[in-house]
């Protein structure tokens, strides 16, 4: 067994490697020896071959991504965009806010509670290594049909993991998503998000510069987890003794995460830290290339200083090890004896791994040889770049023209009572607080709103009030429909959802969930809907700061719905003035803003009553969704209105519904002219919202509606104990409660 | 003069940035402690915030229980300075055995939190004056390992000495023996429970209410009256 | 390098909430016959000198302050060939 | 009756944080001289009818498809004495 040295890799050009194994095409295994003149090392392919997948080099979703770019709206808020760990916005009085979505879908799949934990831990350390403080996470979820048996075992684990790690952090979750479809059987999508706030001058990125430099690796020990091609290197190059199959599932340990929270923001608090970076996926391949990439300079690292949990590991396998709960920082030399002492208070270990070189290569040496060195921006940026084919497929007309709004609808009022109740207790529909039960939504002492709220909110500085809002919505079945509108819904709905609590939408991140980029139907999908978010962010005036993409989520030929799920975050100058859901106050009027039109496409009553997915998705009018967003801005500036809840998924009968059981009164509804029953309790029309305007204010509110041009209709008043529909039906709002709130836990509980 | 009431920090440690601004709201002095440091600082009581100390493992509070700071604490328990043990600070109480009994899974083995509805049992202990006995309050539950089990003997004697001192209405969430949410030791002076008053202590925060404010007020009063 | 085994359960009078989760999602797996099960911790000690009694004294001290919490739990020590 | 004990631990290579956190703390405690803990859980099943080879194979599909994860746990059947 001899090691792969550079020295080595030069005098035998002809061995072989196994980068197919790994997953290189040939045309990239041919580029590797182009760019290094020469064949890599096995520790040298190790790195490229993980670097430029898919996952690490948005080589299929690049061509397209680029449009965030190219259509930034005029937004002074933004202060770092895409391309760090994290975008980073200003949120007025010296704050910054940073905030992201990622996936954890696959190994969620394979180890529900181990890959959810995970999935958590890897955003929450991407917000730390922008310098910020973490104080809340989102979880959107996909599951499969909430019947199926495998969900059985997917979803508990999964909630189970996001709590068990988010709630050990000390994270408050404070919104997030749970919707069931058969789709996701094979390929649930778990994304988690999370957001960070931090001072103006502690945004830290990553970027090793200033020769001489200490790299400091700090946090858990490395180990044999994660590894997806690194054993196949490993039992080429070395003796097959040692544990060859390792596991691709990591275990998480939120504990030492939160150690790790806590030693960073300290050595930031310090002035410690010139460049830092997270340690996820690709491990140390990532970490040192990008960092190095970056900066001004070269970096050489000494493999044998990385303290490891299992002392057989090859080089190979901690270049690409994805053990949990690591970082690395940049540390000027006379800091590092400081540095290591915060560490040791809190428990962590760190070690001087290496240092910033005045050169331009990233070098790597193991036992005193050299088994790395190349120019790290190869590794880190100059993936290969695909251009997929893409063409909208064959069965989309066919799709649309099996239209939702032809199906037969309730004849009677009997069966449209039955329908809501059928609705409400939908598995989609229903109440998640079974879900939502299980996560800490108080830690921190600063959540002004949390589920089942439109939106999350966090208080940021106690005297101003000054607070930051978060929504995450996503709809695959409008998406499918047609993914540009459809992924203009999500961030309609997510604004909408924002704006409804009091919060200026300011900027979104977005998490792109797909099937296999090798299809062309998948690919069409994917850049209609990054072109459908592109436009839409600019007419909104809301930038894009940053996400992720996930492929792949495929079963077979079979692909999930196209789901690209938004975030938007907002601002709100004084928590005091949020507005709730709730409808608490009797005698107060009910409003629906915007306008209703028979539109059944992709809805959920499509969905529950005839299990049909099919016809147009809801029309999307952005300027009508910035008016609206604007006027509940507005109302709850002035205090115009106590409570308002968006409409989306469900219609106008599931928020009214949810206000209610909120507030824990009923309400007396009036169909309006010119529309029936049906239409007004279940169409899913975009750019609307019910609000509860007290009877003092009702004019000084229906003034503002009128003179900004957004129709405002009165639909009735928070009344009694039933939701009564005049009429048409009533139903007693235990009834009503007993029929959302039980379907989830009798599934799952 | 106000009082001193210093908040313990152990690695893991999630609540204790929110009792110290529950002790700052009620008005007095809040001073962080840390897990390493065996000297309190002159604090006049001490809150064992909640969290998952050392991540829980092997046990709630069963490692923490032997850190440093805990050795004084349980000496000047023992002499009588007030100490409250919120959720994982009253876990580590009872592993300390400053409170009898333990704390296990919940019986629905979830994490549960929620708004949780509690009689105040007893209004005479150093936390809790400022309720009167028979109180009703709403305060966030927030745990894993909350249900609160001893022989039944040990639960007698808890009931004849009247030392439960809150018990949860509403359904018991999660197995708890005899309803019970927190209890105090025979002097009065040191008390836990698993709810979280440290968290309804604003209008604005949390469920909205303020019915936590009364133990961090209570322990002002006594503290500040001696 | 000998290894130790300490076995923590829960004492008899305890409610077992998780081996009951067990023992009811059982019949739906399929498997029948199992009247009764319990959930516990396992602890594998790899102890670096000989196991002696001395060296088992102290383990056993160990278990009963540290390792088990004997308001709620039951323990056994015992000693493993290494392998 | 007669009781099967299954073992599940985590595999060797996977991280263990609640053995790690055991570890460090014996020294504080004044333990010395453990080199590795691992902690894993323990099922004690009580099996109503005979424990027979059909029976032992059936506990050990149980443990592989539901009390044990395998993609990151190992797991041992035994058969102890009924008491
Ligand atoms: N997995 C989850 N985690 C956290 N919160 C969730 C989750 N699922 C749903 N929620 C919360 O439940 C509420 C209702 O969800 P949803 O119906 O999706 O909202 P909307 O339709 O307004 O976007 C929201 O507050 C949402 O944040
Ligand atoms: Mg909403």
């Amino acid at each position: 067994m001899t090691l792969d040295t550079v020295k080595h890799a030069s005098g035998t050009p002809d061995v072989e490697l196994p980068w197919k194994e790994l997953g290189l095409k040939e045309d990239e295994y041919l580029r590797v020896r182009e760019i290094l003149g020469r064949r890599p090392t096995g520790a040298e392919l190790a790195m490229y071959s993980v670097m430029w997948s898919e996952h690490c080099s948005y080589k299929s979703s690049k061509v397209h991504l680029k449009q965030f770019g190219d259509k930034v709206p005029a937004n002074d808020a933004m202060l770092v965009g895409i391309g760090e760990n994290a975008g980073v916005v200003d949120v007025g009085q010296g704050y910054a806010v940073t905030f992201k979505v990622e996936s954890h879908n696959h190994p969620s799949y394979v180890e529900p509670y181990q890959g959810a934990a995970t999935g958590v831990g890897g955003i929450v350390r991407d917000i730390i290594a922008m310098g910020a403080r973490p104080v809340a996470v989102v979880d959107p979820l996909r599951m499969g049909a909430a019947d199926h048996p495998d969900t059985r075992r997917v979803l508990p684990g999964v909630v189970a993991g996001i709590g068990g790690y988010g709630n050990c952090l000390g994270l408050p979750n404070i919104g997030g998503e749970l919707v069931f479809d058969a789709c996701y059987q094979g390929n649930p999508l778990v994304n988690a998000g999370a957001i960070g706030v931090m001072r103006h001058e502690d945004i830290h990125l990553a970027k090793a510069s200033g020769p001489g430099n200490k790299v400091i690796l700090y946090g858990a020990r490395t180990g044999g987890d994660g590894i997806g091609g690194a054993s196949i290197l490993a039992s080429e190059t070395f003796d097959d003794t040692k544990p060859s199959k390792r596991p691709a599932v990591q275990v998480g340990d939120p504990f030492q995460e939160k150690l790790l929270i806590e030693c960073t923001l300290e050595a930031f608090a310090e002035k410690l830290v010139v460049g830092i970076q997270d340690l996820g996926a690709a491990g140390l391949s990532c970490a040192t290339s990008e960092l190095a990439s970056n900066g001004s300079g070269g970096m050489r690292v000494e493999l044998d200083d990385v303290p490891l949990r299992d002392s057989t590991l090859s080089p190979e396998e901690i270049l690409m090890s994805e053990s949990q709960e690591r970082m690395c920082a940049v540390v000027e030399p006379d800091k590092v004896d400081r540095f290591l002492a915060i560490c040791e208070k809190w428990d962590v270990i760190a070690t001087v791994v290496g240092e910033v070189t005045d050169g331009d290569r990233l070098e790597i040496f193991w036992h005193g040889e050299k088994i790395v060195d190349v120019d790290p921006r190869t590794v880190a940026h100059d993936g290969p770049v695909y251009h997929r084919p893409y063409a909208r497929p064959s069965w989309q007309d066919a799709l649309q023209a099996d239209d939702a709004n032809k199906l037969p609808r309730p004849a009677t009022s009997a069966e449209l009572r039955e329908q809501v109740l059928r609705l409400l207790a939908s598995p989609n529909q229903a109440s998640k607080a079974w879900v939502t039960d299980q996560y800490d939504r108080f830690v921190q002492g600063n959540t002004v709103l949390a589920q089942p709220e439109d939106a999350g909110m966090i208080r940021v500085n106690e005297e101003t009030g000054l607070g930051v809002a978060i929504a995450t919505d996503g709809n695959g079945r409008f998406t499918k429909l047609d993914p540009y509108t459809g992924a203009q819904l999500a961030l309609a709905e997510s604004y909408r959802n924002v704006a409804a609590s009091g919060a200026k939408p300011l900027a979104i991140s977005d998490c792109l969930n797909f099937g296999s980029p090798e299809d062309p139907d998948v690919m069409w999908q994917f850049a209609e809907a990054i072109r459908g978010l592109a436009d839409g962010c600019l007419q909104l005036g809301t930038p894009v700061t940053g996400g992720n993409v996930s492929l792949y989520n495929q079963t077979g030929d079979a692909a999930i719905h196209p789901t690209p799920v938004v975030a938007v975050l907002g601002v709100i100058d004084d928590v005091a003035r949020r507005t709730p859901i709730a409808f608490k106050e009797e005698g107060q009027l009910l409003y629906l803003l915007g306008d209703t039109h028979e539109e059944f496409g992709g809805s959920a009553w499509s969905q529950v009553v005839h299990d049909h997915l099919g016809g147009l998705p809801p029309k999307v009018d952005l300027e009508r969704e910035r008016l609206l967003g604007d006027i509940l801005i507005s109302a709850s500036r002035d205090g115009m209105i106590d409570a308002a809840h968006d409409l989306s998924d469900g219609g106008l009968i599931q928020s009214v519904t949810e206000s209610c059981l909120r507030g824990g009164n009923g309400a007396r509804l009036v169909v309006p002219d010119g529309l029936d029953a049906f239409t007004f309790l279940f169409s899913e029309s975009a750019g609307r919202a019910v609000v509860s305007v007290p009877r003092s204010e009702e004019l000084r509110f229906t003034d503002m509606c009128g003179a900004r041009g957004l129709p405002a209709t009165r639909i009735g008043v928070v009344d009694g104990e039933e939701i009564e529909v005049q009429g048409e039906f009533g139903i007693p709002l235990s009834e009503v409660a007993e029929a959302h709130r039980s379907t989830i836990p009798a599934l799952f509980g | 003069m106000t009082a001193r009431i210093g908040v313990v920090t152990f690695p893991g440690t999630l609540d204790d940035r929110d009792s110290l601004r529950a002790v700052r709201i009620a008005g007095a002095e809040p001073v962080p402690l840390w897990h390493r440091d065996k000297d309190l600082h002159q604090v006049d009581a001490v809150v064992l915030a909640g969290g998952f100390s050392y991540g829980d493992y092997l046990r709630a509070g069963a490692i923490s229980r032997f850190s440093p700071v805990m050795a004084t604490v349980i000496e000047q328990a023992k002499a009588g300075m007030p100490v409250l043990g919120i959720c994982n600070g009253f876990q580590i109480l009872t592993e300390s055995h400053l409170l009898p009994g333990a704390m296990l899974r919940n019986n629905h083995l979830h994490f549960i939190c929620r708004d949780q509805k509690l009689r105040v049992e007893r209004a005479d202990t150093a936390w809790t004056a400022d309720y009167s006995a028979g109180q009703e309050i709403s305060v966030p539950l927030k745990n894993i390992d909350g249900r609160y089990v001893a022989d039944e003997r040990t639960l007698d004697e808890l009931e004849a000495e009247g030392r439960v001192a809150f018990r949860y209405l509403d359904g018991n969430p999660n197995g708890s023996l005899r309803d019970i949410a927190g209890v105090s030791n025979a002097a009065g002076n040191v008390v836990g429970l698993m709810p979280h008053p440290e968290h309804a202590v604003e209008p604005l925060i949390g469920t909205g209410r303020t019915d936590g404010l009364g133990f961090f007020t209570s322990i002002l009063k006594k503290l500040v009256s001696a | 390098m000998a290894r130790v085994v300490v076995d923590v359960m829960l004492k008899p009078e305890i409610l077992d909430p998780q081996g009951q989760a067990v023992q009811r999602a059982l019949p739906r797996l399929g498997f029948e016959g199992i009247a009764d099960v319990r959930q516990g911790k396992r602890f594998e000690l790899e102890v670096a000198g000989p196991v002696d009694e001395a060296a088992l004294a102290r383990i056993h001290e160990m278990a009963e302050t540290f390792l088990a919490n004997t308001v709620i739990e039951d323990f056994v020590v015992k000693v493993e060939e290494s392998k």
